[in-house]
Formats: structure tokens, sequence, C-alpha cells
């Protein structure tokens, strides 16, 4: 029971993108198309998943013992970094197709401050290390809930004739604002 | 304009290790210069509460701290006469689950002020209960008589209007204070 | 004169919030109160000198392959001493901005500014243009957590200009009111850079 | 104390040596080349992306030129035969050159030399209307004027003229890019070469109809008398379908065709206003280069 | 000849259908419940309704004309159906003010930032309703009683919705069948006699609107039947399970804004699938985001952003359900 | 219950004006303008020369191409000039033209008008007759007939479906031909069910002709293996993929033939055709054309000659109405509009329209407001909507996956929208560019 409400709290109610204001660039330069965003998703639930569990390890078997607790946002995002390229080549040799289609943003996942909040967060609420994995791997599926939404909708307002003014970022963030609008129907349902 | 390092095996090394160094010492020192003001700053903080939540005293909160279930209670005189109880109490019933309250009782058990030290409630809403318009009901109260309850559950206070939860999470922290307050006043009577 | 203009390029040009779209995070997280606006910005500023000065005079030591890593290294650095001297001497306004200054390492306009600009720049361009940034983005920012500070809240820097029992308009302070002011101030924008063809 | 710098110290060497070391393999093992020469061409081409050297954007054409051997068939139309001499020094190699061109509109059947013998009522698209039926007057090889090439052209060099009914040519912004050319259902534009002070002269029409049918359609119309075809002294003029053409690359401009139509299909443009003929007889004569 | 012949592509003919009529008959089937909610409201209704009509024309004028530059259509009808939903989406006695908010927001936000009618994703009129419901918690949840307070507009008295009531009771441990009676009865919630907004409260009239609709061919039956059901299978399935807990399904399907949300709402014809089968599934997730919001969430009613949720995944819908095309199933052997 | 298919489909109304009016027969013209190309594929051959003299009935121009047909004079006379004379399309095409002197028919042709019942000939003579009198699909696509009676190898024909539905509004030659030329056309049915070796035969004829169904029960009741099935009226029932749905339940799939569900269809003018060919060696010279519409003063079914002027037709139906506004060779939703009625009447027209300046123009287009009437409304199961969004901004590929080429072009989704959207202009214009980029990477 502990877990599912974890999952919904991550994936509807506490959505990251739309309630935590954390990985919006690529949330924005990702969401253009359907297909793309479902790599993106993909990419970022692993990377997730892998940060929290090796930022959990350091955090609490080395930074912890060593009292050196302030090093966590350096440690993290040496760590963060460092994974991302390993995804990227893993990328790169199995599936090509995807890494094309990804292009630039696989090093954005680095910059992509949901990854590295996510970690800080799961240390901040002292989750065990399933939680914490579990926490990031929902987090990040909410993350991905969001952009195949925000996906969909632009692929159709690309059919459509938008006002000049509101073309592109404009649009996608008065879109994400509507999106959060509904999303808050959620809250409440799990605290 | 000199060149570029090449990015040899010796040479990546070499800057990353020597970079990481300097760096860390750098960190290092800063971390050491700010430990003391950050906690005498969360110590500032403490203090400030107190100093809201109860009329003048001189003696130094520290000295008479005890400790009862999460619940933390200072005892303050002036000039050795008793000011009473600064009493930091929480409760996990708030809208957005932990909100902590700093409350001031006097020696007669009477409320002197409540101050919100943290809390996670909705902008707008659960907010309201740091507004002085919903705290100022509870000055001069003692809870032996009056009902730290919201009207609608039966008892004394006026409900933030569509704040019902926050209101009696505010009522349910307090009780906890009052509750731990007539522990402590006992015990120390009994000293 | 000619260092002027890696100055104000940063203030509307490629103002980094409201033109190049970056740093979204805090921009949209943090402007609930205009305070949080200056505060998540200057942090940010200072992040963006330090690390833009820092990188310019480093620009031959550091080999191209570790590049980023050097980069990260030396913001990461930065941002933690933000972050404890803010914890330090500015405890309230740090508990506001939460955990987003630890995040300022992973803003995009920093490692932007230090692998578009700093790492090519001599230092006193690099500095112009990391405070010209910095600067934009605090402006940017200001200036929508004031808009959302005054409609949701009705206060500007915590100074009530309504009254008391005043009704504001909540959404403003939430999520979908970040999304929606911040859009439509990108929308203004781009209205008046096609009206005065900048 | 010591020990808090220490281990500061020590962790983040560690992790930078680490991070530094598989990086350093990392690199070496999935290093993916790409010719350094492809971004550097890339940044002399005009960005336009029109895709009017028939190449998929400019980086594509960039990749393109880097790998051919000679530049033969390969031309930005955009950036001109200044950019290509420019693309040639980086890559070493002969530019080939082509004289500067611009689109012009063979068709002059303004809403007054062309009587309308029907309404047309359709999706406003000349690829429609065309495909539909032969247009809204009588001649089946002009210009319906629903603009289409308008829509396509990317450099704002054409739009409406709304009294005439045809689009125009603006000859400082057309760069010869091609995407109207494919546009026109009717294939009314030709890319010409591009003289002094914009001048030209061609013959503004298709129609390929015989000289009664096309005289009754269009007042204007090439009826093909062939007269201009005789008069030319520099055989640019070929006949084709009751139809006369003008080869840009072999007119001299000399205007002799011009005063020769019966029925002022040619155009030109760009030259100083003729004297009044005084007498039609001589007028052949007294024309000069 | 002396008049000239018209040309065109096939077809030379068509239906006398058109946007203008298409909202017409959406204001025409509106009639029965406006008139219940004159008779349960009065002033208020109509002051409200009146504001939200016309200041959600203006706005759409005003932006098309000036702001966008573009042709003005608000003869379509649209922005006036707009109006019409949103006020009947509010508590009548709102201040006017935020009425005028609400209809600004939903069509200068929700409508006009994509380019008019036609190309938003989410329903303006909820996305009105939502704004203001999250931005005014406390003006758009309480709820003037129903006929006594028919002569006023600001100052009526004020209590819960039967749904509002039911949340109460659930979060303080009560017991449902105690709080039942203090709640109007079924045939009273049918007929319209309850607190709530302006067009919600009579399921009656709202099911003649509907059936008017469906012999004019505006609207298929298929999402006001499926998102019903679905709300009435989910709810009696945790009626069942929890008696004590939970209401019964036809509490559930009477009270609160599902019959409005399910007949005018969730059908807008910009904002739902393209395909009877994307309808249904569209439908379905309406119907369960609605209970879980109404059973677990903060808010009472949850029908509004259900909507909206799924309004979101439309899109995805749309290309991934795509009508069954003919000749596409295996060849005749 | 009727049968009818089941996806999709329109109610116009009918406005059948001429129904019930009696085949007339138009005066052979003055002169007549017999086009080269009458049929699908290429333009005929011209084996008469400017001067020469013809009969009537005597091929004048050979279908060389695969989907070509023959061409003989309408008329006898003496070609004046092969000439261009513009088409329904307006463009000018190559035309005989022949003035006429008289009616002298081709030897060989059996004038007499009794009922031959008699089968004499074996499939393949059937066939070569069919070839030889030029005759192709009367219902609209001008199809040549004896291509379709050659079935592809490796399938086979199982039975005929007979179209005899006439679902375009105002449209009367099929019910007026099944009304007069009922016996023939059951003769034509056997010699046809002869020439493809099937026992089977359907015809299919909406509810709203009960005296045509009536007759061709009676008449089919006689003979074996011949059925009439009247069928719910909707449009575009005619069409042949939902005409053999609604009759046989078979759906024809994507992107093949009628044949590949073991189906040959074929409409009853055609029928009709293929029994003055090889019963009375008739080629095909005529045709019935409705003239008609609202303004008209009699609406009416004629039998014409080929290469007689649309223009001529309208006298005889009481003239150019004063308020005409649009003129259209064939029903409303899927007929031509002429810009002028000098125009020769050929194989395929069966029907000329007149619309009323008031009827004829078009609603002002409106943005798409997402009602999926379109949807709903096409007998393909595609979705309108999209394919004009993606047609006009030239998403070729994608058009392409979302199955444009199916479009029948039926017009049922611009005859729905609600925004007046012209849909099938659209449409249209994708099918052609996608049509031209899959014929490319054929090649
Ligand atoms: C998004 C949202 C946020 C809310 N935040 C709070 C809050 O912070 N504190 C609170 O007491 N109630 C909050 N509520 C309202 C409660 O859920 C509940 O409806 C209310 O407290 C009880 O209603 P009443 O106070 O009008 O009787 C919130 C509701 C929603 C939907
Ligand atoms: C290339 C081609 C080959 C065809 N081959 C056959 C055939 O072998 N048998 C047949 O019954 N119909 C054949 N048809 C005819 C079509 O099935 C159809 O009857 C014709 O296109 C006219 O139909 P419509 O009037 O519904 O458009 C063929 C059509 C085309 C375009
Ligand atoms: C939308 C549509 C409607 C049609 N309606 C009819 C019709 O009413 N009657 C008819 O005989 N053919 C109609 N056709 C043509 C038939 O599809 C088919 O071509 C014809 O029945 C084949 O016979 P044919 O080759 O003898 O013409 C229609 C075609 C389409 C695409
Ligand atoms: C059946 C039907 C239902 C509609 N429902 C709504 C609605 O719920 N909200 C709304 O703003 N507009 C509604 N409209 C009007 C219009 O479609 C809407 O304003 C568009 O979403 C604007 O693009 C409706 C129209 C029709 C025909
Ligand atoms: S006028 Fe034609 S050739 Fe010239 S730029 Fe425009 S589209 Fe290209
Ligand atoms: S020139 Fe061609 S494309 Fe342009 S308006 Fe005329 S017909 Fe259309
Ligand atoms: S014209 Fe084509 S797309 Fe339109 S309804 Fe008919 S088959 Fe469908
Ligand atoms: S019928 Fe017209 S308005 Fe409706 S979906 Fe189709 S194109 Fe759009
Ligand atoms: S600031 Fe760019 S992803 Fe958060």
């Amino acid at each position: 029971m502990e877990y599912i409400l974890l999952i919904i709290s991550a994936v509807l109610v506490n959505n990251v993108v739309l309630v935590q204001f954390l990985g919006i660039c690529p949330f924005l330069g990702v969401s253009g198309k359907i297909n793309t965003s479902l790599g993106m998703g993909m990419a970022v639930i692993f990377v997730m998943s892998l940060a929290n569990l090796v930022t959990y390890l350091i955090y609490n078997y080395v930074l912890l013992p060593l009292h050196i607790e302030f090093m966590q946002t350096i440690s993290f995002i040496f760590v963060i970094a460092f994974l991302v390229q390993v995804v990227e080549i893993i990328l790169k040799k199995a599936v090509p197709a995807l890494y094309q289609a990804l292009g630039i943003y696989l090093p954005l996942i680095t910059t992509n401050c949901a990854v590295l909040g996510i970690a800080i967060l799961a240390v901040q609420k002292e989750y065990t290390i399933v939680m914490s994995v579990v926490y990031a791997a929902s987090i990040a599926v909410g993350f991905t809930l969001a952009l195949i939404l925000m996906a969909g909708i632009r692929e159709q307002l690309a059919l459509t004739d938008t006002p000049k003014n509101m073309k592109g970022f404009p649009l996608s963030l008065v879109t994400a604002g509507l999106l959060s609008l509904a999303f808050m129907g959620f809250s409440g349902i799990v605290k | 304009m000199a060149k570029k390092l090449e990015s040899t095996l010796g040479n990546m090394l070499l800057s990353l290790v020597l970079l990481s160094m300097v760096m860390s010492a750098a960190l290092a020192f800063v971390y050491l210069r700010t430990k003391g003001p950050i906690e005498a700053a969360a110590q500032q903080k403490e203090i400030a509460a107190i100093r809201q939540v109860l009329p003048e005293f001189d003696s130094d909160p520290n000295a008479a701290k005890t400790e009862q279930d999460g619940v933390i209670v200072y005892r303050l005189s002036k000039q050795n006469q008793p000011v009473g109880y600064a009493i930091k109490t929480y409760t996990e019933k708030g809208f957005g689950g932990h909100i902590e309250l700093m409350a001031g009782f006097l020696p007669d058990s009477s409320i002197h002020q409540v101050t919100v030290l943290s809390h996670k409630e909705t902008p707008g809403l659960g907010t309201k209960m740091s507004d002085l318009k919903f705290s100022n009901q509870f000055l001069g109260k003692n809870p032996e008589e009056y009902v730290l309850r919201v009207r609608k559950d039966g008892g004394q206070v006026d409900a933030i209007t569509a704040a019902t939860v926050s209101s009696r999470a505010y009522c349910d922290a307090l009780q906890r204070a009052f509750d731990t307050f007539i522990i402590v006043n006992d015990s120390l009577y009994n000293e | 004169m000619g260092n002027l203009k890696y100055f104000t390029n940063g203030l509307i040009k490629e103002n980094p919030s409201l033109v190049l779209v970056l740093g979204t995070c805090p921009t949209l997280a943090v402007t609930t109160a205009a305070v949080n606006g200056l505060g998540m910005g200057a942090a940010t500023t200072f992040v963006l000198v330090c690390s833009n000065l820092l990188i310019s005079l480093l620009k031959n030591y550091i080999p191209d392959k570790v590049r980023i890593a050097a980069f990260i290294l030396v913001i990461a650095t930065f941002v933690t001493i933000v972050d404890l001297v803010m914890k330090a001497f500015t405890p309230d306004l740090y508990s506001a901005l939460g955990i987003f200054i630890p995040l300022i390492v992973v803003n995009c306009i920093i490692l932007g500014r230090a692998e578009a600009f700093a790492q090519k720049s001599k230092v006193l361009p690099a500095i112009l243009d990391g405070l010209g940034m910095g600067l934009g983005f605090t402006l940017a920012i200001t200036l929508l957590a004031s808009i959302r500070e005054i409609l949701g809240n009705g206060t500007l820097f915590d100074l009530r200009l309504m009254g008391e029992n005043a009704s504001t308009i909540l959404v403003f302070v939430l999520p979908p009111g970040a999304f929606i002011t911040y859009g439509l101030l990108i929308a203004i924008m781009n209205r008046i850079k096609l009206k005065f063809n900048i | 104390m010591t020990t808090t710098i220490l281990y500061t110290i020590l962790s983040l060497s560690l992790l930078g040596t680490v991070a530094a070391i598989a990086l350093y393999f990392v690199a070496q093992r999935f290093k993916v080349f790409e010719d350094p020469r492809i971004d550097i061409v890339e940044a002399e081409l005009p960005a336009a992306n029109c895709g009017g050297c028939g190449y998929a954007g400019c980086r594509n054409f960039a990749e393109t030129l880097v790998k051919s051997v000679t530049f033969e068939g390969l031309y930005c139309p955009v950036g001109g035969n200044e950019t290509m001499s420019r693309i040639a020094g980086i890559l070493g190699r002969e530019a080939v050159k082509q004289d500067p061109r611009v689109a012009v509109l063979r068709c002059n059947g303004t809403c007054e030399n062309r009587p309308r013998t029907n309404r047309y009522d359709g999706a406003q698209s000349c690829t429609i209307a065309s495909a539909l039926y032969s247009g809204e007057t009588g001649c089946q090889y002009g210009c319906h004027g629903f603009g289409d090439c308008v829509v396509v052209c990317n450099f704002d060099a054409l739009h409406m003229d709304p009294v005439t009914g045809l689009p125009v040519v603006n000859d400082e912004k057309c760069t010869a890019c091609g995407a109207c050319v494919k546009a026109c259902p009717r294939n009314l534009f030709e890319l010409r070469k591009r003289w002094k002070g914009d001048k030209k002269i061609y013959v503004a029409c298709m129609n390929e109809d015989k000289g009664g049918v096309a005289k009754k359609n269009c007042a204007v119309a090439c009826i093909g008398c062939t007269k201009c075809f005789k008069v030319c002294p520099y055989e640019a003029i070929v006949m084709k379908n009751n139809l006369a053409f003008i080869d840009s690359d072999k007119c001299k401009l000399c205007r002799k065709c011009v005063t020769e139509c019966p029925t002022n299909s040619i155009i030109e443009v760009g030259f100083p206003v003729r004297k009044p003929k005084v007498d039609e007889q001589t007028s052949e004569s007294t024309v000069n280069i | 000849m002396s008049r000239l012949l018209t040309v065109s592509p096939s077809p030379h003919i068509a239906s006398d259908q058109s946007v203008e009529k298409l909202m017409q008959g959406v204001v025409i089937s509106l009639i029965p419940a406006f008139l219940v909610t004159l008779y349960v409201f009065g002033l208020g209704a109509l002051i409200i309704t009146t504001i939200s009509v016309i200041t959600c024309v203006l706005a759409e004028l005003t932006i098309q004309k000036y702001m966008m530059k573009t042709e003005v259509r608000i003869h379509d009808g649209s922005a006036i159906v707009t109006g019409l939903l949103l006020a009947f989406n509010l508590p009548s006695n709102l201040p006017w003010w935020m009425v005028v908010l609400g209809a600004v927001f939903a069509i200068g936000i929700g409508k006009m930032t994509y380019g008019g009618l036609g190309n938003n994703p989410f329903n303006p009129a909820l996305v009105g309703r939502v704004f203001l419901l999250i931005s005014f918690p406390v003006q758009m949840t309480s709820w003037p009683l129903p006929v006594e307070s028919r002569m006023q507009y600001l100052d009526a008295a004020t209590g819960a919705t039967p749904l509002g009531i039911l949340k109460e009771a659930v979060r303080n441990g009560e017991s449902l069948p105690d709080v039942m009676n203090q709640i109007p009865d079924h045939m009273q919630l049918f007929l319209g006699q309850m607190g709530g907004s302006l067009g919600e409260i009579s399921a009656l009239a709202l099911v003649l609107g509907f059936f008017w609709l469906l012999y004019k061919r505006i609207l298929t039956w298929h999402i006001p039947v499926f998102t019903v059901a679905t709300v009435f299978v989910f709810t009696g399935i945790l009626w069942l399970a929890n008696p004590d807990k939970n209401a019964t399904p036809l509490f559930h399907i009477l009270t609160g804004g599902l019959m409005l949300g399910a007949i005018y709402m969730a059908t807008d014809l910009v904002t739902s699938p393209m395909t009877k089968t994307g309808m249904i599934i569209y439908a379905a997730g309406i119907g369960i985001i609605t209970v879980v919001i109404r059973v677990f969430g903060a808010y009472p009613e949850g029908v509004s952003f259900a909507i909206l949720i799924m309004n979101a995944f439309v899109p995805l819908i749309n290309k991934y359900i795509k009508p069954k095309r003919f000749g596409e199933e295996v060849k005749h052997g | 219950m009727l049968r009818t298919f089941h996806k999709g489909g329109i109610h116009p109304p009918e406005s059948k004006l001429s129904a019930h009016k009696p085949i007339q027969v138009l005066p052979v013209p003055g002169t007549v303008a017999i086009l080269l190309s009458q049929h699908m594929g290429a333009p005929a051959k011209v084996i008469v020369n400017k001067g020469d003299e013809v009969k009537t009935g005597q091929i004048i121009a050979r279908g060389e191409g695969f989907l070509s047909g023959n061409i003989h004079s309408s008329v006898s006379g003496k070609v004046s000039r092969i000439e261009e004379v513009q088409d329904v399309s307006g463009y000018r095409r190559q035309a005989v033209f022949i003035d006429v002197a008289g009616d002298e028919w081709e030897d060989g042709i059996n004038l007499d008008t009794n009922l031959d019942k008699e089968i004499r000939y074996d499939g393949p003579e059937i066939l070569k007759r069919i070839t030889e009198a030029g005759i192709v699909g009367m219902g609209g696509a001008t199809f040549p007939t004896h291509v379709k009676l050659t079935v592809p190898r490796g399938k086979k024909a199982e039975c005929l479906v007979i179209n005899g539905v006439e679902c375009e509004p105002y449209l009367t030659s099929d019910h007026a031909l099944m009304l007069e030329k009922g016996e023939e056309i059951m003769v034509g049915i056997q010699l046809l069910k002869k020439a493809l070796q099937v026992n089977k035969a359907y015809i299919g004829i909406e509810n709203n002709k009960p005296d045509a169904i009536e007759k061709m029960r009676d008449l089919a009741s006689a003979l074996d293996g011949i059925e009439v099935f009247a069928l719910q009226v909707k449009y575009p029932q005619g069409g042949e993929k939902q005409l053999i749905k609604a009759i046989t339940g078979r759906e024809v799939p994507s992107g093949g033939l009628p044949v590949d569900v073991g189906v040959v269809a074929f409409n009853v003018g055609t029928v009709f055709a293929v029994y003055e060919a090889v019963q009375k060696n008739k080629p095909l010279i005529d045709r019935i054309v409705t003239v008609t519409g609202k303004a008209v003063k009699n609406p009416s079914n004629f039998i014409a000659r080929i290469g007689t002027s649309i223009s001529d037709l309208i006298e005889a139906a009481g003239g150019m109405p004063e308020n005409a506004g649009k003129v259209i060779s064939g029903g409303p939703m899927m007929g031509k509009a002429l810009s002028g009625t000098n125009i020769p009447v050929v194989k395929g027209t069966s029907g000329i329209l007149i619309l009323a300046e008031e009827e004829s123009t078009r609603l002002k287009t409106q943005p798409c407001i997402r009602c999926a009437k379109c949807v709903t409304v096409c007998p393909m199961g595609l979705e309108p909507y999209l394919l004009m969004t993606l047609s006009e901004r030239s998403l070729f590929d994608r058009l392409e996956t979302e199955h444009v080429m199916d479009c029948i072009e039926c017009g049922s989704c611009s005859y729905t929208c609600p925004a007046s959207r012209p849909l099938l202009d659209f449409i249209r214009l994708g099918k052609s560019n996608v049509g031209k980029i899959i014929r490319t990477r054929k090649k």
C-alpha cells in the first residue's frame, strides 16, 4: 500500500513537471513528437532509477560516514553526468535509431534538473534504498506521462493555425499550465 | 593565444585531478567557515520564534530544554522568575502533511502567542493559519477550559474558511503542545 | 565600448528566460514572490560570473574531452559555496528557495554560457557576459515573480497592495499560474522583439 | 577539522580520477568520425534550409559538398556564386559558375487582357483548380491567380497584384531558389539570367493554341506568328508548339523582337522609355542596341 | 451568355448543417435547464448567465479584432455556448467580477491563445471554471440554498452541495446512512431541488436537452452514456464493497455536475475524440477519474477535472484509435 | 430488413425530378463532335480523314491502349475536320467533327427493336463483340468493359453484381432504362454471365425505385440465378465497393479490385449496351442522358447520340433557365461542373444537371470544429478532416499511411461538413500527389 501511494503521488498528484517544476527544459524541448518523447521518457526512467540507486549508496556509505554531506550536490552531479554518458553509449550501440531521434537531448539529461533534484529529494525524505528507486522510477513515469500528453497536443497543434506570437514556447507553456490546472484535480488523493 | 592542452589520458587525468583538489579545498574551506554561522542561524531562528511567543525573558533557552515524543519544551525565565514555556510542537494532519508550530504557554497554562515554523499547506488556503486574524483567537485562552477544536467538530475555534483541514491540524498541534505542557509542568511542580 | 555589448546581449536580445528559455525550472518554481526572484537571480548571477571567470581563465589548461566534466566541477563548487553561504546568512530566503539552490548546478544557462561563450573568450568579456546573462535572468524572474505575487497574493516584496480581505487570484501562486504567466510573458516579449526589430 | 578537508579533497579527487579515466576510454572506444569540414561548410551556407539546392536542408547539402569530387550540378541559388566560390576555396575545389538568375512570370493574362468565361468557386489553390479544369478564362495555359507560388516563396519575393490578378516578382528579394517554378501547376515561372539593372526581355505567354484561338482568349497571347523568330539576329528565339521562347543565355537585349510582336506578348523591363515611333515602316532600322 | 457559370469541384450540394446551427441547437437544448435554474436560484442565475455570456462574446471580439487582427467570427455562436456553459458551472452568488475574470480566462487562455474555434485542446468553459475554482475556492464552494434565496444575489444564504456534505462526513468518519437524511432524496435530486451550480441541479432538464441534441443530430449518444455508465458501475462496486462509506451509484450520477458534464462538456466537439471507439475510451476515462477524485481526492466534485484531463488524452486517442477502414480486415478466401 | 452497407453514408435530398418520365429520342443534330478520349485510358487512334464519308455505327477510331475502347460514328455524314473541342474539364481535346447527312447505318447492325432472347455465342465471341463495340462502363468511370471481363490470372469471378442503384440525387437514367428495357437488361446479364462463366447475378436497386424493383423481380423470377435486392436508400450505395458490401457482405480489400472478392460489377446501362452489341451488333453510339434541375422546364430522360452538344440537350428540355448558375455533367455529388455548354456528350455522360444561381455557390469555409461528422459519414472509414489538413501542409508520407488512396471521392465528407470545408478538393490534391510518389517509387 505504501508503495502504491508513493507511486500515485509521484505520477499524478505531485507530478514532477506539472507540480514540482523539475525537468522543464527537456519537457519543453522534446515534447514535439510523440515517438521522441516516448524514447526520452524511457531514457529518463532508466537514468533516474539508476541515478537514485547510486546516489543513495554514495550518500549513505560515503558522505554520511565522512560527515561531508555538503559535498552532496557536487558528487551527485558528477555521478549523474557519468551515468548519462554510459547510457548514451549503450543507446548508440544498441538502438542507433533511438539515438538518432533523441540526438542532443541525451546530454540534456545531465542538465535535466529532475534527475539531480529527485536524487536530492529522495535523500531529504530519508527513503530506504528500494523506496528511493521506486520513487525515482515513478517520478520518471510521471515525467514521461506529462511529456507524452504534451507531445500529443503539440502534434495536433502543429496541424492548426496558431497565432504568430504564441507559436513555440508561449503556447507550450500555456498548454503546460492548463495541463497543470487539470492535474490539480488529483490533489489530496495522496499527501 | 596559448594552445589548448591535448586530450591525452595523462593530461585529462592531471587537469581533472588538479581541478578537483583545488575546488574541493576551496569548498572545504568555505564549509568550515560557514559551519558555525549555519548552526547559529538555525539557533537564531529558534530563539527568535521563542521570543515571539513569550514575554521578555533573559535566560538561555538551551539551558532548560526537554524533549517529550518529539515535542521540544523550553523553559524560560526572567531574573529567575519563570516566564513560561515555549513549546515546539507538530502535527501530521495538515493538508500537506507535516506542520510545526512554536507555542508559548504562560505558567498559568494560558496561551500567550503561537507562530508557525514550517508547513506545506496550499498557498492562499492553509497558509492563512499564519495570519494574525486566525492565530490571535488563541491569545490568552487556557486550553483547560477552551476546547481546542473547530466549531464544526464541537469546539470553539473559528476555522479558516475553506481550510478546515489546516485549522484542525493547527488545533491538533496545539493540543499536543498543551498535553506535553501538562506533563512537563506536572513534573516540574514535582521537582 | 565594444565590451558593453557582451553585457547588454543577455539583458534583452538573448535574455536567458524570455528569449532562450533556459533555466525554466527555477523561473517557474521560485517565482511565487518577488523576493525569491531577486534571491534566486542573485545566486545564479554569482555562480554565472564566477564560473565564467574561472573557465575563461582555465580554458587553455582543460583538455577538450574532459571539458564538460571540468565545467560541472567548477560550477558545482560555486553552487555549493552559494548554498552554504545562503544557509548561513539568509536562512529564510534559503528555505523559500529550497532545492532550487543546489539545482543551479544544472541550470542550462550556466553550462550553456560556459560551453558557448566562456571557454572561447577572454576574461573580461566572459565576466561581462556572465553579469549580463545573470542580470537578464534576475530581471526576468523578478518581473515574473512580481506579477505572480501581486495577482496571486496581493502583495509585492511582501508589501500589501490590497486590503487584507481582498480576494486574490490564487491560481497565480500555484503551478498552473506559473506556466501561464511565463508563457504570456514570452509571447509579449516575442511581440516586442518583432515590433522593435531586436 | 583537518579530517574534513582531507576527506573532501580525497573523495572529490578520487571521483575526478575515476571519471577522467572512464571518460578517456569511453572517448577512445566510441569515437564516431565526422568530417569537421562539414561544420565549416555548413557555417558558410545561408542556413535558409529552402531546399533550392535540391538537398534536404543546408546541412545535407554541406555533407554532399564535402563528399563530392567536383561541384558539378551542386549550386546554392541563395548563396550564389560568392558562397560557392568561398566553399570551393575551403574544400580546394573548382566551383561551378552560374549566371545569377531571377524568376519571371511567363503570363501577362491580366483581368483586362483575358476575358473571364466562368467563375471558379472551389478551394483557392491553383493546383486544385488546375486539376479540375481549364480555368476561369478561355486560356488553358495561363495563370489561375490563386497564389500557390506566393505561398511557397520563402523569401517574400512574390505577391499577388490585386489589379492584374497575377503574381509579381520582387527582383531584389528573389534568390532564384526555384520553389515557385515547382509550385506552379501551369509551369509559368522561368529562372532567367539576371541582367544588370534587372533588364529583361521575355515572351510573357505559355499559350500553345493556334493563333486564332489564342488571340480570342487573350489579347496579349503569343500567336506563334514567328515574326520575332525571324527578326532576332542572334538566334535567341525558338518556336515550338505555336509559341515563341527567348533563350536568356543567347539574348543580347537588342529589343528588336519587342517591336515586332503584333500582340505585345514580348515584355521588356528596365529599359529607358522608347522615343515615340515616328514611322512604322522604318522603325526597324531606327532601333539601336 | 450574359451570366458566367460557376465551376467548382464536386460535390455541388451541401447539407444544411452549419456551425451556427450547431451552436444554436446547443443553446436551445439548454433552455429547460435554464428555466429550472431561474426557478431555483432566481435573480443570481440571471445575473451570472448574462455577465458570463456577454463577457465571453466581448472577449472573443476584442481578441480577434485588436490582438490577433483576424476576421471576427463571433457570429458562429461558440462564444455564447462557452459563456452559457461557464455560467452553468458557477454558483449563483459569485461576485460579478469573478465571473468576468473566469470568462476572460476561458476565452482568452482556453481558446484564443490557440487560434480560436476548433483549435483549442481543452474545453474553454471548464478551463474558466477550474481557474475560478482554484483561484477562489471559498466563493466557488459556497452554494446558495435552492429556492429560498431566489430574490437575492450576493447575500444569499448558503449551504453545501450533496457531494460536499458527503465528503465532509466521510472525512469526519461519520457513517453514510446517518448523513443521507440531510440530503435531498433521489427524486428531488432528479428534479433539481438541491444546492449546486446553476446548470447542474436538474438531471431531468439536462436529459431533456440531451434528447433534443440527439434528435437534431448534434451529438451521438456515446460519450454521455458511457460516462454516466462508467460512474454508475465504478461507484456501484465501491458501494457494494462498503455501503457505510460510499454513496449509492444513483446518488453519484444524480448529484454534482456529472450530467451537465457528460452531456454538454465532455461532448464538446472540438475537444473530444473523432471515432466512436475513441469516444468510449474517453468517456470511460472521464468516469473513472471523476469517481477517483470524488471518493479519494480533496475536491468533492471531479467532473471538470476529469474532462480536462481526458481532453489532454484526446490527441493521443485520435492518433492511435483509428476508424475501421473499409477493406481492412482479412481478405475473402 | 433491407440490405445496405454499414460504414458511413449520407442521405441527401433525392430530387428525382425526371423519374417516371419516358425515354425520349433526341433528334439527330446537324453536326456532332466525337471526342477521341471517352474512356479511362489513352485517346483512341483516328482512322478516318477529313472529308471522309462515314455511316452511323462505323468505327472511326481504334482504342489501342490497355484501357482504351473503340469509337464509332454516331451519325452518318462527312468528316468536316479533326480538331480540338472542349471536354467536360474545359481543356481542348481532339475530336472528330461530322456534318450530318441523313441517317444511314453501317451494314450488319440490326435496327429492329424486337427483344432477342436467344443466346447464340460462346464466351470468347461475346467478349469479342463487346470489345469491338467499344463499350465502356456507363456508371461513370468509363472503364472499358472488355478489360473487366478479362479476369486476371489467378483470380476467379464467382458472381456478377448489377448496379441499378443510381444513388446520385436527380439522376434517373438507370431508373428509366430499367423500366423500359428491363427485358433487354436480363438478356444482357445472361450474356455477361456466360462471358464470365459465373452462374449467379445480383441486381441491386435502391428502395426509392419500387416500380423498377418490382419489374426486375418479375423478370428475374422467370430466370435462373438472377436475384434482385432492394436496398436501403443511402449514398454512395452505387459505389461498387459499397454495393458489393451491401449485397454480398464482402469487403473489397484496400487497394484491391472487386475480383479479389470474386465479384465483377456492371452498371445497368453497361448491361444494356452489352445486349445491343452482342444481339444486335450495335456499337455504343448513343446513351440515355437525364436533363434535370429545379429550374429546368421539362426535366426529361433523353436517348442522345454521342457527340451531340450539351446545349442541344438543354434546349430539348426547355432551354437554359434564366437563373442558371451552374451546369453539371453527372449528378450533384460526383458530377463535373462545366464552364460552358458547347461540349459534346460522351459515353460517360449520364445526366446534365442545372442548378439555379442560389444553389451554385459554396458557403464560406470556416475552421474545422473537429465535429467528426466527416469521419462518421466516410464510407471508406477514412478521416477526411485529417487528410485535408495533411494535404494542405503537403505531408504526403502521412497522407499515404492514413490511406488517402482509398478515398472513392464520393464527396460525402464535403457534403456533411458544417464548417463547409472543401475536404474533397484537398483530398484529391493529396491523392494525386501521393499517387505520383507511389508511381515514381515503383519505377
Ligand atoms: C488543491 C487544494 C488545496 C487545498 N489546500 C488546503 C489547505 O492547505 N488547507 C486546508 O485546510 N484545506 C485545503 N483544501 C480544502 C480541503 O480539501 C477541504 O475541502 C476543506 O478543508 C474542507 O472544507 P471547508 O473548510 O470549506 O469546510 C484544499 C483543497 C484543494 C482542492
Ligand atoms: C488498373 C485497373 C485494372 C482493373 N482490372 C479489373 C479487373 O481485372 N476486373 C474487374 O472486374 N475490374 C477491374 N478494374 C475496374 C475497377 O474495379 C472498377 O470497376 C473501375 O475502376 C470503375 O469503378 P468506379 O466507377 O467505381 O470507379 C480495374 C481497374 C483498374 C484501374
Ligand atoms: C461514390 C460513387 C457512387 C457511384 N454511384 C453509382 C451509381 O449510383 N450507379 C452506378 O451504376 N454506378 C455508380 N458508381 C460507379 C460504380 O462504382 C461502378 O463503377 C460501376 O457500378 C461499375 O459498372 P460499369 O463499369 O458498368 O460502370 C459510383 C461510384 C462511386 C465511386
Ligand atoms: C455539443 C457542443 C458542446 C459544447 N460544449 C462546450 C463546452 O463544454 N464548453 C465550451 O467552452 N464550449 C462548448 N461548445 C462550444 C464550442 O465547441 C467551444 O467553444 C469550442 O471548444 C471552442 O473552440 C460546445 C459546442 C457544441 C456543439
Ligand atoms: S520568386 Fe520563386 S525563385 Fe524567386 S525566391 Fe521566390 S520562390 Fe524562389
Ligand atoms: S503563377 Fe502559377 S502558381 Fe502562381 S498564381 Fe499563377 S497559376 Fe498559381
Ligand atoms: S470523398 Fe473520400 S474521404 Fe470523403 S467521404 Fe468519400 S471516401 Fe471518405
Ligand atoms: S465535418 Fe468538417 S468541421 Fe467536422 S470534423 Fe470534418 S472537417 Fe472538421
Ligand atoms: S532548469 Fe532546465 S531542466 Fe530544469
